[in-house]
């Protein structure tokens, strides 16, 4: 069938296909490996960037918040345990760390490696998960939880209250003891959506691992290992953030 | 279409990076203690900055890859920017009374 | 005729020909927003007629029976920034002549009347100084600037008045603003234009202007006998405001009189001006709104005052004394001066000039 | 064979459709519903867009009928309201948003640059199936009471004054949300790394730009909506404060994080169709678009500066005046590229020479339509006149001239001038462009009306409505019977040419792209052997060099 000129017979076409060197992993519409691990790569960025925008809408919420009710966000941020943030910030850094090194480990083809810091990736992650979890439920039991059973004592009466007392707090009036509902409604669609994050992550890790112990990830072909490097590092950058601004910034 | 030639990051400056890392969470944890009034915020933003910009440059190997790479941090970081400040604007300057 | 004619005849007559194509002006703003109107229509008129006569005229002239092999050309320059430019400045034009209206119809004048309209699902409660009120109607003077204060008790509302071309969005938790002088008596419609649930279509009601001398008298038959003034000095007492807002020396709680339009520091160093956003928020979230030298121990009273409460409680502190007051209650009272508004606890309202304890409230 | 009034050239591949082609290669619904294939997933796309479209025709239908009389007559307020949400979802998050995209670029982006595929097809099929899962929960939605919401979820009325289907609907719209930002995704990535060789970034078809700047909104503004409607979702649940007043919240937060995305939303709905534009007055004056950079560029600029607008949907919903000024202004510049878009369009046919088919005269029809409807945006961009206009059936208006009248036009002629390589058939000629025509004039019926209506200040979303305003809303009900004809003729004949009509050829338009260089109904992988770009886009010089070496070419095999 005549066509017009990008056209050539299908016999060449196949020619031309016969002399490339075709690893299994590259999928047929693509050129070459390259194209393939650059595209994968790109893709990923943009879906940081989503990301990016998403975590942006709960920044905007946060600060916008921050500057109308400053006082309840400083008493809401003294209720957080800084040991504990500190904690969490330093194992995700480790985590981070260990999926750097893993990536690593893929590129230069380093099987047992690879599977070992995958591991230490996801034990620290459920670690980072397991700390969240005490945070999480100290707030819900000092009724912390925004919604019908908030409680605003620590606010309305701070020598009642452990973190209150240490921090020096004065107590706050009441309408302003109640915008603190604001604060950790926010802390917890912040760290929440953050800690869904890192689940999701977690059960990639998971899924990882099995297959870096058959070498899937060391002969060559790193990107899924890659990708997932930057979306995990990406969960990093956040929390570094969520850790300034819902622990650190009112503590003084 | 470049395709980019694959820099692999090695152990040291991981190894370098985590510390430094290590040494700003240490040091946004100790000047946050600090009462430095109007500076206290700016300080632990600009370090969680660097922080970031570490992991950004190093882990997530920004500093060597490709323009495009490049441009989608920066256009993220900026479409965050706008989101924030154009909001902010409305926020900000609500307070300001009528005209 | 129309008891013979067919039906499509009455539907002719009766209906086709009597339809309105243009909204009445009957406010000093409507003539200033329609020639704005007028103008940017004309200059879309152009437009569209630039771009149907390039089509037309070009589907004629090189149609391809008459112009078989078309010419390649790449673009020019000039061209493209010539529409870009033109319609640039047309639109800056725009910009600059809608925002001077936007910002005529959003600054009420010192002087205007004040009243205030509570938006609720799905009615409007207007209320007036002197205590009348209504329901989905607004009485108004002409030849008077009225400033309207609105506030929604629970979701999105819109009061909009297109005889005036104006309208507002409708918040709850907080008020806002929008001004206009009647020109022309006679009965407009009123809309809540924001979508407000089940029966937002029922949400309407009428704008009945009134030359001053019958809206003097529709304000002296429809008074409740008390102004809202007097409601909120009875709610001040209930809640014992008086216990802080005493002005005795030792007070607690700034004096209030004359506190109204004057301009305030805040515990945070801010200046604000008193006005009636200020007022209700500090009432219902005293904390943020600390006048500089007063401990921030004022309870909030946030779900214990509907809407109609804070605003009597704003204009009783309105007629305390204030040199605000002074202004706007001369211009006030060539309307209803035999009006029972004016007997709360400021019956010297006119002309009075000195300050503080006349007009507050006794121990 | 009506490719002979354009070209008269032997087409030797016209005298079938070729038996191996994307549509052919394997049958079955499992190869359909597990494809990877951009051109079926486009397929796919295209019936689950046409369902939904018919559903909130349906809608829009019973708008029109109930706004027959002044009273609610035909349904209860309540139903009116549920109407119009559905309504108002369906058409924007299952129709607009993905209509050019998912199904024209989708089918044709990788083709332009001649690439075998989107760069993700898994992905592509994924952003699929969240499309239909959204689809799904709002028919959910519909079936199981209804949500009286409005599309634009005004909180608090949202969250805690309805007690209708609203978590469903969020979650529709969310999910729907993540569909629309994989495919914008896969557009990026794939216009930016699976370019065939020669296909530098300004050799481009202008649909290709129109979609990648469409594609950068997806990316950048719906995840935004996405968090709103997350925290929406909370805030009605768990009772979280951020939305609400009594708890300290400030609900216009809600609109402003919903805005960032809604109002980029309405170009990543329209500049795919703008694409399709660009290419029909191109390959019908048989000229190059005249200033194609400024096409571009101006593509680009609308999703730049789309993005620094949205407060202009609040001005007198109580943001700062100074925050008003700002976002009147940048409306101001965000209206200049579409003018620069219209002119150019307008000058390409300047000494060209012109055909009037049925996509061409739908492209004549958006020039005029998207004209009145940028033209009145900017009527409600300049803050003064705004106040009297907005919210009322100017609005309505508006917004429906540059979606419908815009959007809805360029689709129809995207769909018709498409249809040839979609399908490798033809559809009734005379009958389509008749169509055209009866869509504009009962476009034009339906909705000019409603732009007075909205002068005289009738207020959107009004079950009932004072009667002065019936005589306008009897024009337009009368003619919205007429539009709805105008879109089941296209409906039916091109069901028809599915089976009956005439088999195209490659290249039945004589168009530029690179799409038209294969056959039609292309085959799976597009091109036998990947096309290199030599030439400008739109080098209808190029064509005729091409057409004069194949005819050599077949003469001298015939010998």
């Amino acid at each position: 069938m005549p066509n017009s000129q990008p056209v050539a017979p299908v016999d060449s076409s196949l020619a031309a296909e016969a002399h490339h060197e075709h690893p299994t992993y590259l999928r047929h519409h693509f050129h070459s490996v390259a194209q393939q691990a650059d595209t994968a790569n790109f893709a990923m960025w943009l879906f940081l960037v989503t990301e990016v925008m998403f975590f942006g809408g709960l920044f905007t919420a946060y600060l916008v918040y921050r500057n109308w009710y400053f006082p309840a966000f400083v008493a809401g941020s003294h209720q957080l345990n800084v040991v504990w943030g500190t904690l969490n910030t330093v194992v995700l850094i480790l985590s981070s760390f260990t999926m750097a090194m893993g990536v690593w480990c893929a590129e230069t083809r380093r099987k047992n490696g690879l599977v070992l810091c995958l591991a230490l990736t996801f034990i620290l992650g459920l670690g980072f998960l397991g700390i969240k979890s005490i945070e999480y439920s100290e707030k819900i039991e000092k009724h912390h939880v925004p919604g019908i059973q908030y409680s605003l004592s620590s606010f309305l009466d701070p020598a009642s209250d452990k973190e209150a007392t240490a921090a020096g707090d004065k107590p706050l009036s009441l309408d302003m003891a109640r915008h603190t509902e604001v604060y950790f409604s926010l802390y917890f669609a912040m760290t929440g959506m953050h800690a869904l994050h890192m689940i999701v992550g977690i059960g990639v890790l998971a899924y990882m691992i099995f297959r870096a112990r058959s070498g899937a990830y060391t002969s060559g072909h790193v990107t899924f290992v890659e990708n997932f490097g930057l979306y995990w590092h990406f969960v990093d950058i956040i929390w570094i953030y969520l850790f300034a601004l819902l622990y650190l910034i009112s503590r003084h | 279409m470049s395709e980019h030639t694959h820099t692999v990051v090695g152990p040291r400056i991981y190894v370098t990076i985590l510390l430094a890392l290590l040494l700003g969470t240490a040091l946004t944890v100790w000047a946050s203690f600090i009462d430095l009034g109007f500076w206290n915020p700016i300080i632990a933003l600009a370090i969680a900055s660097t922080k970031a910009l570490l992991v950004l440059l190093y882990f997530m190997h920004v500093k060597y890859s490709t323009n495009l790479t490049k441009l989608a941090v920066v256009g993220a970081i900026f479409m965050f920017t706008v989101l924030v400040s154009l909001t902010l604007a409305d926020y900000i300057s609500r307070a300001w009374g009528s005209w | 005729m129309d008891h013979t004619s067919p039906i499509l005849w009455q539907f002719l007559v009766k209906w086709m020909t009597n339809f309105p194509l243009f909204p009445t002006e009957a406010s000093t703003i409507a003539p200033n927003v329609d020639a704005l109107l007028i103008f940017m229509t004309l200059v879309s008129l152009i437009g569209l007629v630039a771009v149907f006569v390039l089509i037309v005229t070009f589907s004629i002239l090189y149609n391809k029976k008459r112009h078989p092999v078309a010419i390649q050309m790449e673009g020019s320059t000039v061209l493209e920034a010539t529409w870009t430019l033109i319609p640039l400045a047309l639109f800056m034009v725009m910009f600059v002549w809608g925002s001077i209206i936007y910002f005529r119809i959003f600054t009420p004048p010192t002087n205007a009347l004040n009243i205030y309209v509570v938006g609720k699902q799905w009615i409007w409660k207007s209320e007036y100084a002197g205590g009348q009120h209504e329901i989905n109607s607004l009485h108004v003077p002409t030849g008077r600037a009225v400033q309207l204060t609105l506030i929604s008790q629970d979701v999105f509302h819109s009061f909009s008045i297109p005889a005036f071309r104006v309208k507002r969005e409708v918040i709850p938790g907080r008020y806002t603003t929008v001004w206009f002088e009647a020109t022309k008596p006679g009965t407009y419609r009123l809309f809540c234009t924001q979508y407000c649930g089940k029966d937002h279509s029922h949400m309407d009601g009428e704008v009945v202007v009134q030359t001053p001398e019958e809206y003097r008298k529709w304000l002296a038959n429809s008074t409740s006998g008390t102004s809202l003034a007097q409601n909120g000095e009875r709610l001040f007492a209930s809640l014992s405001c008086n216990a802080c807002h005493n002005a005795r020396p030792d007070a607690r709680g700034p004096n209030l009189p004359r506190v109204f339009g004057s301009k305030l520091t805040l515990t945070s160093g801010e200046k604000i001006i008193a006005d009636d956003a200020y007022l209700r928020q500090s009432i219902l979230n005293p904390s943020q709104h600390t006048i500089q030298g007063y401990a921030p121990i004022m309870p909030t009273y946030q779900g214990q005052i509907s809407e109609e409460g804070v605003i009597d409680l704003i204009e009783y502190i309105k007629n305390l004394d204030s040199d605000y007051r002074i202004q706007q209650t001369q211009s006030v009272t060539d309307l209803p001066p035999d009006n029972s508004g004016k007997t709360g606890p400021s019956p010297s309202a006119t002309g009075v000039k000195e300050p503080v304890s006349k007009g507050s409230v006794k121990p | 064979m009506s490719a002979s009034t354009l070209v008269s050239l032997p087409d030797s591949s016209a005298v079938g459709i070729p038996e191996d082609n994307y549509i052919s290669r394997e049958y079955g619904l499992k190869s359909w519903l597990l494809t990877q294939d951009h051109k079926r997933i486009a397929v796919l796309y295209m019936i689950s867009l046409v369902f939904f479209f018919l559903i909130g025709g349906i809608m829009a239908g019973l708008i029109r009928l109930e706004l027959l009389t002044p009273q609610s007559d035909l349904m209860s307020s309540d139903t009116y309201n549920k109407v119009f949400t559905m309504h108002g979802v369906i058409m924007v998050f299952l129709f607009l948003v993905p209509s050019v995209p998912a199904t024209l670029g989708n089918f044709l982006i990788p083709m332009m640059i001649g690439a075998k595929d989107m760069a993700l097809p898994k992905i592509n099929l994924l952003s699929w199936y969240l499309y239909i899962f959204g689809g799904i929960l709002v028919l959910y939605t519909l079936v199981s009471g209804g949500v009286d919401t409005g599309w634009t979820f005004t909180t608090p009325l949202s969250t805690h004054y309805l007690n209708t289907k609203v978590m469903s609907t969020c979650m529709a719209v969310f999910i729907a949300g993540f569909s629309s930002i994989f495919t914008g995704l896969n557009f990026l990535v794939t216009i930016h790394k699976m370019r065939a060789p020669g296909m530098t970034w300004f050799r481009l078809p202008l649909f290709v730009w129109a979609n990648y700047a469409a594609a950068v909104q997806m990316v950048l503004a719906t995840p935004v909506v996405a968090i709103a409607l997350v925290l929406l979702m909370l805030e009605r649940t768990i009772g979280i404060g951020v939305f609400d007043p009594t708890k300290g919240g400030d609900p216009l937060l809600f609109q402003h994080l919903f805005w960032f995305y809604s109002h980029p939303a309405v170009y990543i709905m329209i500049l795919p169709g703008m694409g399709v534009i660009s290419e029909v007055i191109s390959t019908y004056s048989r000229k190059r678009v005249f200033g194609y950079t400024a096409v571009a560029y101006s593509s680009v600029a609308i999703a730049v500066f789309g993005f620094f607008v949205w407060a202009h949907h609040m001005f007198i919903m109580g943001i700062s005046n100074y925050a008003v000024l700002v976002f009147s202004l940048l409306t101001m510049l965000v209206a200049v590229p579409s003018a620069i878009k219209i002119f150019n369009w307008a000058f390409t046919l300047y000494k060209g020479s012109i055909t009037f088919e049925a996509p061409m005269l739908y492209a004549f029809g958006f020039m005029g339509l998207f004209t009145i409807g940028g033209m009145t945006g900017v009527f409600l961009g300049s803050a003064g006149t705004d106040i009297h206009l907005t919210e009322t059936y100017f609005i309505v208006a508006h917004f429906h001239f540059v979606m419908v009248g815009g959007m809805l036009m360029a689709f129809l002629a995207g769909i018709h001038f498409w249809w040839p390589k979609i399908t490798g058939r033809m559809y009734p000629e005379k009958l389509s462009q008749m169509a055209a025509v009866v869509t504009f004039i009962g476009f034009n019926l339906t909705f000019f009306p409603q732009f007075i209506l909205g002068m005289l200040g009738m207020p959107r979303r009004y079950a009932s409505y004072p009667p002065e305003f019936q005589v306008l809303n009897v024009f337009s009900t009368a003619g919205a019977t007429i539009l709805g004809i105008g879109y089941l003729i296209p409906v039916l004949y091109l069901l028809w040419s599915l089976k009956y009509g005439e088999v195209a050829g490659d290249n039945p338009w004589q168009a530029t792209g690179l799409e038209w260089q294969t056959q039609s109904p292309p085959l799976t992988e597009n091109f036998i052997e990947p096309p290199i770009m030599d030439h400008e886009a739109y080098d209808y010089a190029w064509l005729d060099r091409k057409n004069r070496e194949r005819q050599k070419g077949e003469v001298s095999n015939a010998e």
